[in-house]
């Protein structure tokens, strides 16, 4: 069953899913149940390729200048799929009784969102990734502004422009490096395996590679996002529905540091060697920046969303130090975050869909009211703060060990990121103290209602697979390591040694 | 000789077909018994009829100089009629639901249809005309006949003095471009002492630094400049859109584009190829500064065809790069093609939008589309798509397009035009997003979304806006649907 | 010598009409000159040699198409007051200068050795300039010319048609009765 | 007749840029268009200079074309004016102000 | 191997019976009531302490017990393993035996309390971190077990979350126990970069076995660093003392338990276990010592001041800590490891007398409202006695046994600072131990309410503990004295003594006699004079100013704060404001305002007016010309 065709189903599913939900008539609760199941669906569909390495489908459709529909399904990008897939199930289910107008557009912008975010996955030809890297703005662009919050004109305006700005920089360096192949040997192709073998025998000289390289690492720093360009994360974060911002850290944030693992770096070694002092720095500077940001904010949207600056800074730096292990820890810590930041939206979601406020004065003594929920959040700061035990500390580990024993930057970068451990810790119990210790700041809240069972089905996967993972991430670390492992060996010979 | 004219004649037939039908129109007028709607099916069917034939008689390999020199019958010039003969039956389309009102307003300038549909073909066959001219006379008489069969069709409401000045405004500038232009024909007959193109390229490669040469190319260019609405020469066309009747204005932001590039590619490629050491440099400056300053100015505008007009300049900036990397030698016509078809498809169905959705009387203001989704589902997907193809944003035709431009001009060496492209479209990229903005996201309530369209009875309208969206929506994903076409049937030179 | 002395006097005379023609407010005067100029550009083309060019201008451009403005103008009877502009003294100095300027940029740029030397004198039996020679042209090399002549003429017949064109009233006209006329 | 050529171009520079000028000083809508006659007829003198200069009808066959364009862009050109007449009760430009911004 | 497996499902139930509790307690407790869950918390201890008793009378040490791999590090990978060995044996025993005799004293203490199945729950997750720690072979693990017992201590700290200061208290823990794990963390990278692997045993045969390149020893002494950094958040050291006396936020039976048996040992084990490595760098363990000795000398001097029962004990605590590290530093592991358990025993009894004192008093902690309760609570007063009487170093007792090994070995460095520090700090333990000793139970009652005695639970453990702190003395009855040192035998396999006393027997005894008599009469000097200064105590203070220092703790606190907390706010809000708000966000709304302005500007070029288009055209056309013009050559 395993084989191309299967990439072709993992690839349709989504679309047609689309389709479907879109054409569902009717009032608001057929819609939601269909699109729930499809997401559903499209989950055990994922989940059947759980034992794949490596799949690749050749298009057969004739296109101009040799791009092909190729798809290629490594560990790398199916992890990120099986994310996507659960992490939308959840956001669906979980808006159900929340969304009231426009249900259908609302589920179909979701499986639309889906499904250009597995195709980027997927996608073996660099230009058909960039189209779908695009595309995928687009479903976003609408769930922020029609669902969002009052300045959600300003906040999705800027989350589109900044990303598509960034993004139109790095068409450039994709085409360069297209017409570079064709030059060089008369061959119309952008498929990226094509691409890879032919850089690993005669790359190109450093100084094209390095301006390629940087057009590239701007497009994917905005999406990740890396220090400088990361002020359109907590605008969007802020304005966003409960389900678009789980989304939106789950796995938009993640698509930048995937692009980074699988384009960036693979492509353009010696660049990536030359420039990952001053990339280290940001990813610190992020981290550091990220942290005493979020423990100055009101807001809990916005406190989450400097804290995944902090997170994705840890997984910048695993990238940029270029060591096996801190691949394999930076590749494990995209997952972790995606499921404690993914948790902590849904946590915060359930705290506004009853007092209708995001500021963090406006709660207070939760321990006692809603013992359940401080639970859930207690498990989920501490797997984002990195407890041994929880996913979160062998992320973080992996990357910091392995980051400590590259020779591409100094190892200094690690100490300070290591500060960013403790700087965490002071952030996530600040909000915990303000939110559930303490007393009852309002009285309302003494009225609010703890989990129901609906509410378990959508965390008890989660704790479960915060702990799961901590325990044994071998499961997950596996595959990543053959994958690791494979382009390392591509790329040592540039390394430094 | 007279055999000759008429063999000649039955080659070029499908060139003939426009005036043809157009004298067709006329006698029929001459009965006088049919209403406004009568002439339009009329023509239509001509259209198609023609189509048909000129796509079945296409022949690709056929290359043959006719009327002694005056044109030259190839399968590009065959693609270019086709493209425009598609054009104006679109047009057509898309006047019909509008003819059939009943409004004062309009009922005064419909009693003249069968006039506007001459002038409408007569127009349609200038770009014929330009793309086969083989000729200085007859790319100076082509120009002509597109341009004053434009200045009548601007003026057609003749009730309404926005319409009135922007044919009277058209006419004037246009006049002052074609006397410089022909100022440039002149001086490059001057140089060479030849009409035709084939004489004056073997005589361009001797007078390389003349300076009637130089001049005659100057003068050229600027008007070529103008008509392809480039931004030093380009500030009569808002006000041009804005007056004319939308689906004028639909016609005029391709068609002139169209022709006029059919005619420069091969007078600037064919012709001047030898001597382009002198007008590259400045082509390449006027469509950066197109493409810029024509999505700096959209930024602010408020009524949807002024926007419309600066995004149309700067689109001509990006097709006249398209035009720079169709140099024989080192490109092909490939980008420019896709870019043409591609966006006259999204431009005119945009335009049939406007035409179905607006109040003839008042001018259509963005705030009007406000909220426009809660009412008309249908209308607002189909503008968002076209905006979105327009906008250039990956997963519609109108990317792809763009992709086929930057990969040529980086294969061919133009970095600064590829950062200055890639630039003036995220500039383009903030107005159409703010035009979404208004459709999709605002809560208020726009004019439009109570103003009940006018009633569109054969669905011509709607057949147009269909076909349209389906080329943007797979257009960007699967690009072969007009590639293949255009890689089979183009073999310029 | 005598026409050169001759071509002199005739480009005097055309530029002065010329300046004329841009620089009189009132549209029926500059008609007026412009008319005057055709009749000298007519005297310069046959200095060149091309005869019946000149006639051509005279018959076609200054017969036809002034008289066409003469009428026009006439018919909209402007009154007088309503068409004194005052043009801002800055706007027509600006213009004057680009105009200057053009002229002085297009002189040094043909200026040359070749332009400048005079033309060589017509053979005597050569045909340059009469009717059977532009004709055998006009008919065999720019036939396609030609016959686009005719449609662009048809093109503006058609179009003045469309635009001109006014539904007749059909109750009697007022003023037929002795009535006052409407100012 | 052996005037150089350059004497008939800076001739028909001169009418041509006479005519620009007018063309854009003028304020009424009918001066604009004897402008547009006199730098059409400017070009024409071009067109002659030239065939006399290759002494071979070129130049007269395009003169006659121009000729024939001329006419009919100022008959267009009027009946528009009448329009703009009809509805403006003027041809003075500043009216001509509707489409602006 | 057979015996293996059945040796590693009892290792394996030892360690996961508190943990499997705690979940139980945490999710039933409501439901089943106090009754059910005290009895299944005790058992689940006293059934883990049994294993750990089997093992450690059963088995072949070292024995080394492998389940599963958990970090895949490239080349090497660490899993989880435990390493049974004489030092981790002995700590895990007293960590079971006294954890269990606590759980029973808090079913007592903690009566009546609304949470009480989710205290029990803490405390026994605590249970199983520390058996973590102690037990695993791997330093990743040892970390697991390290910020578990972090995170037990903030949870059980911030227990009564209701009001605001005991939040912060557990906060403040937690944070600066990470700032102690930033050292942990460091350190194993340096030791992974030099060993390439993070099993300790390997470790250590690579360090006896290998020598080092230069650049080696320098990640080695980063290493050393690091642990001690680590070692002295945990255990409350010089830097990173600042949480435990606010530690004291918590219930009672926590801080017996966590900040004085077991948890803030957690750092002198971690010295011990890697002590080899330590060996290579005899300066760190210089610094070890001085930090020891510092620490000590401070704490005590703060003890004497402090008016609450639980913050003297919580000092005395950081002050005997500083005892143990001062032995490490001297390269006496076998001494603070004796001295470890012996406070163990007399702090916890200490802690817990006053916890009951303090349950007798309907929670009064303050001693200026103690007195007289010799008569009302004759057990606790007893067992408090002896637990004063071993801390202040009196003869027979287990406290001066081990204390005096240590100031032994400190006199054996004949480095006069340390000495000098050491003996003045005994001086000062016993006077404030006799100082809270007479102000609680001697003079007149200047309470409000009526003190009753402890029920059996809670007095019961205070006997059994007065027993152990007193017998606990034998465990390593010196040889001079002619006792067996069964501990220092016992734990000879694993740690080596650096000071070996090379004079003659007789020379030796002679001076260790002397030593004893010395330290002991500073002891009983300290409590007389402290029975005289405070027998019939009134409420009066010392008043002078130059005590004001020491009452305020030096305001290292509020130093902290200045220093540290508030620029780290400050900074934050800077780079919140300025660089998010003004500098990045300044430059994308600047630029798009720029566009917007442009387009405005450009925008009023389109006047309407033809003749201006036509002029523009024009110009344009000249440019063009222009251009041409110049580039004509």
């Amino acid at each position: 069953m395993l084989n191309s065709n299967y990439l072709l189903v993992l690839f349709a599913f989504p679309f047609l899913a689309t389709l479907i939900v879109s054409m569902v008539r009717g009032r608001g609760q057929a819609v939601t149940w269909v699109s729930i199941a499809l997401a559903l669906g499209y989950f055990i569909v994922v989940l059947l390729g759980l034992t794949v390495t490596e799949l690749r489908y050749e298009a057969t459709w004739f296109l101009p200048l040799g791009l092909k529909y190729g798809l290629y399904l490594d560990s790398y990008a199916y992890y990120l799929i099986l994310l996507s897939s659960f992490l939308t199930l959840l956001a669906l289910f979980y808006s159900r009784g929340v969304v009231e107008k426009k249900i259908t557009a609302y589920h179909a912008l979701f499986h639309a969102l889906q499904a250009t975010v597995v195709a980027c996955l997927l996608c073996d030809d660099l230009v058909f990734f960039y189209v779908f890297w695009e595309a995928m703005l687009i479903p976003m662009y609408f769930i922020i502004g029609v669902w969002g919050g009052q300045r959600r004109l300003y906040a999705t305006m800027k989350f589109f422009l900044y990303t598509f700005a960034g993004s139109l920089f790095m068409l450039l360096g994709l085409i360069a490096v297209y017409i570079y192949y064709y030059k060089a040997t008369g061959v119309w192709t952008a498929s990226f395996q094509t691409l890879m073998e032919y850089f690993q025998t005669n790359p190109m000289p450093v100084t094209v590679q390095s301006w390629i390289f940087l057009t590239f690492v701007l497009s994917f720093a905005i999406k990740v996002p890396l220090f400088p360009f990361h002020t359109w994360l907590p605008d969007a974060h802020v304005e966003a529905p409960t389900a678009g911002s789980v989304i939106l850290a789950g796995i938009l944030l993640k698509m930048g540091t995937y692009g980074l693992m699988r384009f960036a770096v693979p492509l353009f070694p010696e660049a990536a060697q030359a420039f990952a002092g001053p990339l280290c720095f940001l990813s610190v500077v992020g981290i550091i920046l990220g942290a005493l940001v979020a423990w100055q904010q009101t807001d809990i949207k916005k406190l989450i969303a400097y804290s995944s600056v902090s997170h994705l800074g840890f997984v910048t730096l695993g990238i940029f130090m270029m060591t096996e292990t801190g691949w394999n820890g930076a590749y494990l810590q995209m997952i972790n975050h995606g499921i404690s930041t993914g948790a902590l939206f849904l946590l915060v979601g359930f705290l506004y869909d009853q007092r209708h406020t995001r500021d963090i004065s406006a709660y207070g003594g939760l321990a006692k009211i809603l013992p359940m929920f401080t639970l859930i959040l207690v498990v989920m700061t501490l797997s984002s703060v990195a407890l041994p035990g929880t996913n979160g500390f062998v992320g973080e580990f992996l990357i910091l060990l392995g980051s400590f024993q590259s020779n591409t930057a100094s190892w200094i970068w690690v100490v300070l990121a290591s500060v960013g451990v403790i700087l965490g810790v002071i952030y996530m119990l600040h909000m915990i103290q303000k939110l559930c210790y303490g007393k009852p700041s309002k009285p309302e809240v003494e009225t609010m209602t703890d989990l129901t069972w609906k509410e378990w089905v959508l965390y008890s996967p989660l704790v479960a697979l915060v702990f799961f993972m901590g325990i044994y991430p071998i499961w997950f670390l596996g595959p990543i390591q053959e994958k690791t492992a494979g382009i390392f060996a591509t790329i040592a010979p540039f390394l430094a040694k | 000789m007279f055999e000759k004219l008429i063999q000649d004649s039955m080659t070029a037939l499908p060139m003939l077909h426009w005036p043809i039908l157009a004298c067709l129109v006329l006698v029929v007028n001459l009965f006088g018994r049919g209403g406004p709607q009568f002439y339009l099916g009329f023509v239509a069917l001509g259209l198609i009829a023609s189509l048909s034939w000129d796509i079945a008689i296409f022949n690709n390999e056929l290359r043959e100089t006719v009327f002694s020199g005056g044109v030259v019958w190839d399968s590009y010039a065959q693609v270019f009629t086709i493209i425009a003969k598609a054009m104006v039956l679109v047009v057509t389309l898309t006047v019909f639901p509008v003819a059939g009102l009943q409004t004062k307003f309009f009922k005064s300038a419909f009693d003249q249809t069968a006039e506007f549909l001459v002038c409408l073909l007569l127009s349609g066959m200038g770009v014929s005309i330009l793309a086969s001219a083989a000729d200085l006379t007859s790319l100076f008489l082509g120009l002509e006949i597109m341009s004053i069969g434009l200045y009548c069709l601007c003026g057609f409401y003749r009730a309404d003095v926005r319409s009135t000045e922007s044919g009277f405004k058209y006419l004037m500038i246009g006049a002052f471009s074609t006397a410089i232009f022909l100022y440039g024909v002149a001086f490059i007959y001057g140089a060479t002492g030849e009409t035709s193109y084939a004489l004056i390229a073997q005589k361009m490669t001797t007078l390389a630094g003349d300076p009637l040469v130089k001049l005659g190319v100057l003068f050229t260019l600027a008007g070529l400049a103008f008509k392809l609405a480039f931004v030093p020469f380009h500030l009569n066309t808002a006000d041009v859109y804005e007056g004319a009747p939308t689906p004028v204005t639909g016609y005029l932001a391709t068609i002139v584009k169209v022709g006029v590039l059919a005619a420069s590619l091969r007078l600037l490629w064919g012709v001047l190829e030898s001597v382009s050491g002198m007008w590259i440099s400045s082509w390449i400056a006027l469509c950066a500064l197109s493409i810029v300053i024509g999505n700096v100015v959209a930024l602010q505008q408020r009524t949807m065809k002024k926007l419309l007009a600066f995004s149309s300049i700067s689109h001509a900036g990006f097709m006249g790069l398209g035009l720079l990397v169709s140099n024989p030698q080192s490109g092909d016509v490939f980008p420019l093609m896709s870019y043409i078809i591609v966006y006259s498809a999204m431009s005119l169905g945009l335009f049939a939008l406007l035409t179905y959705l607006e109040n003839g009387e008042k001018p259509l203001l963005i705030e009007d589309l406000r909220g426009l989704v809660r009412k008309k589902v249908w209308v607002s997907l189909a503008l968002g798509i076209f905006i979105f193809g327009l906008a250039g944003i990956p997963p519609f035709a109108g990317f792809m397009i763009k992709f086929w431009i930057f990969q040529a001009l980086i294969e061919q060496g133009y970095w600064t035009a590829a950062w200055i492209g890639v630039l003036g479209s995220l500039l383009g990229a903030a107005y159409y997003l703010k035009v979404l903005m208004t459709i999709f996201i605002s809560e208020e309530e726009g004019s439009l979304i109570s103003y009940a369209p006018p009633r569109d009875p054969i669905l011509s309208l709607r057949l147009v806006v269909i076909a349209a969206t389906l080329l943007t929506l797979l257009g960007g994903v699967r690009p072969q649907l007009y590639a293949h076409w255009i890689f089979s049937t183009l073999a310029l030179k | 010598m005598l026409q050169q002395s001759l071509f002199i006097i005739m480009a005097a005379l055309v530029l002065l009409t010329a300046g004329l023609v841009a620089f009189r407010p009132r549209p029926i005067e500059s008609a007026m000159w412009l008319i005057l100029n055709f009749f000298f550009t007519a005297g310069l083309y046959v200095l060149l040699g091309s005869h019946f060019v000149a006639v051509i201008q005279i018959l076609v451009y200054a017969g036809a198409i002034m008289v066409l403005f003469v009428f026009v103008i006439l018919l909209l009877n402007l009154d007088p007051k309503e068409l004194g502009d005052e043009t801002s003294l800055h706007w027509s100095s600006v213009v004057m200068f680009v105009g200057m300027l053009s002229f002085l940029l297009l002189i040094l740029h043909v200026a040359g050795p070749q332009t400048l030397e005079p033309m060589e004198g017509l053979l005597p039996d050569s045909k340059f300039g009469s009717v059977e020679a532009l004709a055998q042209k006009l008919l065999t090399d720019y036939v396609w010319g030609f016959e686009l002549a005719g449609v662009i003429l048809l093109l503006a017949i058609v179009g003045v048609g469309m635009l001109a064109y006014r539904k007749p009233k059909p109750k009697t006209p007022k003023f037929l009765d002795h009535q006052e006329r409407p100012v | 007749m052996s005037a150089p050529i350059a004497y008939v171009l800076f001739l028909s520079f001169a009418v041509f840029c006479f005519g620009a000028c007018g063309f854009l000083i003028r304020k009424n809508a009918l001066s604009l268009l004897i402008c547009l006659e006199l730098m059409l007829s400017g070009v024409n003198m071009a067109f002659v200079g030239f065939s006399r200069l290759h002494q071979n009808e070129g130049g007269n066959v395009l003169y006659f074309l121009v000729i024939t364009v001329a006419a009919c862009e100022s008959a267009i050109g009027l009946a528009l004016i009448l329009n703009f007449f009809r509805l403006k009760k003027s041809v003075r430009l500043d009216e001509a102000r509707a489409l602006e911004g | 191997m057979e015996e293996q497996s059945h040796l590693q499902c009892i290792a394996a139930l030892a360690v996961l019976l508190p943990l499997v509790g705690s979940a139980l307690w945490f999710s039933l407790g409501k439901k089943f009531g106090e009754k059910f869950v005290s009895i299944g918390a005790v058992s689940f201890l006293a059934l883990s302490f049994a294993c750990i008793a089997y093992i450690f009378f059963t088995a072949t040490l070292p024995l080394r017990i492998n389940f599963f791999q958990w970090l895949p590090l490239g080349t090497s990978s660490v899993s989880f393993a435990f390493l049974f060995d004489p030092l981790s044996l002995a700590l895990s025993m007293v960590v079971t035996g006294v954890g269990t005799l606590i759980h029973l004293y808090a079913t007592g203490y903690m009566h009546g309390d609304a949470g009480f199945g989710r205290f029990f729950s803490y405390l026994n997750l605590f249970v199983f971190s520390m058996l973590m720690l102690t037990l695993s072979d791997s330093l990743p693990g040892l970390f697991l077990g390290w910020e578990g017992v972090g995170l037990c201590s903030y949870l059980l700290i911030s227990f009564w979350f209701t009001d605001e200061a005991n939040a912060s208290a557990g906060k403040k823990a937690f944070i600066v126990n990470r700032v102690g794990d930033f050292g942990f963390l460091l350190a194993m990278f340096c030791i992974f970069k030099v060993f390439g692997a993070l099993s300790i045993p390997e470790i250590l045969q690579t360090v006896q076995a290998g020598n080092f390149s230069g650049d080696d020893l320098f990640w080695t002494r980063l290493a050393c660093f690091g642990l001690v950094l680590g070692a002295a958040g945990k255990s409350a050291q010089i830097p990173l003392y600042v949480w435990l006396p606010d530690a004291m936020a918590g219930p009672t039976p926590v801080s017996a338990l966590i900040h004085a048996a077991t948890m803030v040992t957690a750092g002198v084990y971690l010295c011990c276990r890697m002590q080899p490595l330590f060996l290579l760098h005899l300066d760190v363990l210089n610094v070890i010592a001085y930090m020891g000795a510092i620490t000590a000398f401070f704490a005590a001097t703060i003890a004497i001041f402090q008016n609450d029962i639980k913050k003297v004990l919580a000092y005395s605590t950081i002050s005997q800590l500083g005892y143990m590290f001062l032995a490490v530093g001297l390269g006496a592991p076998v001494a603070a490891y004796f001295h470890l358990i012996t406070h163990a025993f007399f702090k916890a009894l200490l802690f817990l007398g006053a916890g009951s004192v303090i349950h007798g008093l309907h929670h009064e902690q303050d001693m200026r409202h103690m007195g007289g309760l010799r008569t009302k609570m004759p057990i606790t007063f007893w067992c408090m006695t002896i637990g004063v009487l071993a801390i202040a170093g009196v003869p027979p007792l287990s406290g001066f046994v081990s204390k005096d090994e240590i100031l032994h070995n400190v006199w054996g460095n004949h480095d006069w600072t340390l000495v000098a520090l050491a003996f003045t700090t005994a001086f000062m333990t016993a006077f404030y131990m006799g100082r809270l000793w007479i102000m609680t139970f001697f003079g007149k009652f200047r309470g409000h309410h009526e003190a009753h005695e402890s029920p059996w639970t809670m007095t019961s453990v205070l006997v059994i503990l007065a027993a152990a702190s007193a017998l606990a003395g034998i465990l390593n009855w010196p040889h001079l004295w002619g006792g067996s040192e069964t501990l220092g035998t016992y734990l000879s396999t694993v740690v080596q003594a650096l000071i070996h006393h090379a004079e003659d027997p007789a020379h030796a005894l002679q001076s260790s006699l002397t030593l004893a008599v010395v330290s002991s009469l500073v002891g009983l000097a300290g409590l007389t004079i402290a029975y005289f200064r405070y027998r019939n105590f009134s409420g009066e203070e010392f008043s002078s100013p130059a005590f004001r220092p020491f009452q305020n703790k030096y305001y290292i606190d509020e130093l902290y704060d200045a220093i540290v907390v508030k620029n780290l706010r400050m900074f934050g809000k800077f780079l919140w404001k300025v660089v998010d708000g003004f500098v990045l966000d300044g430059v994308l709304n600047g630029s798009a305002a720029l566009a917007s302005r442009t387009s405005t500007y450009l925008r009023q070029l389109q006047t309407g007016l033809m003749q201006q288009y036509a002029l523009w055209i024009w110009i344009g056309f000249l440019i063009l010309l222009l251009g041409a013009w110049t580039g004509r050559s």
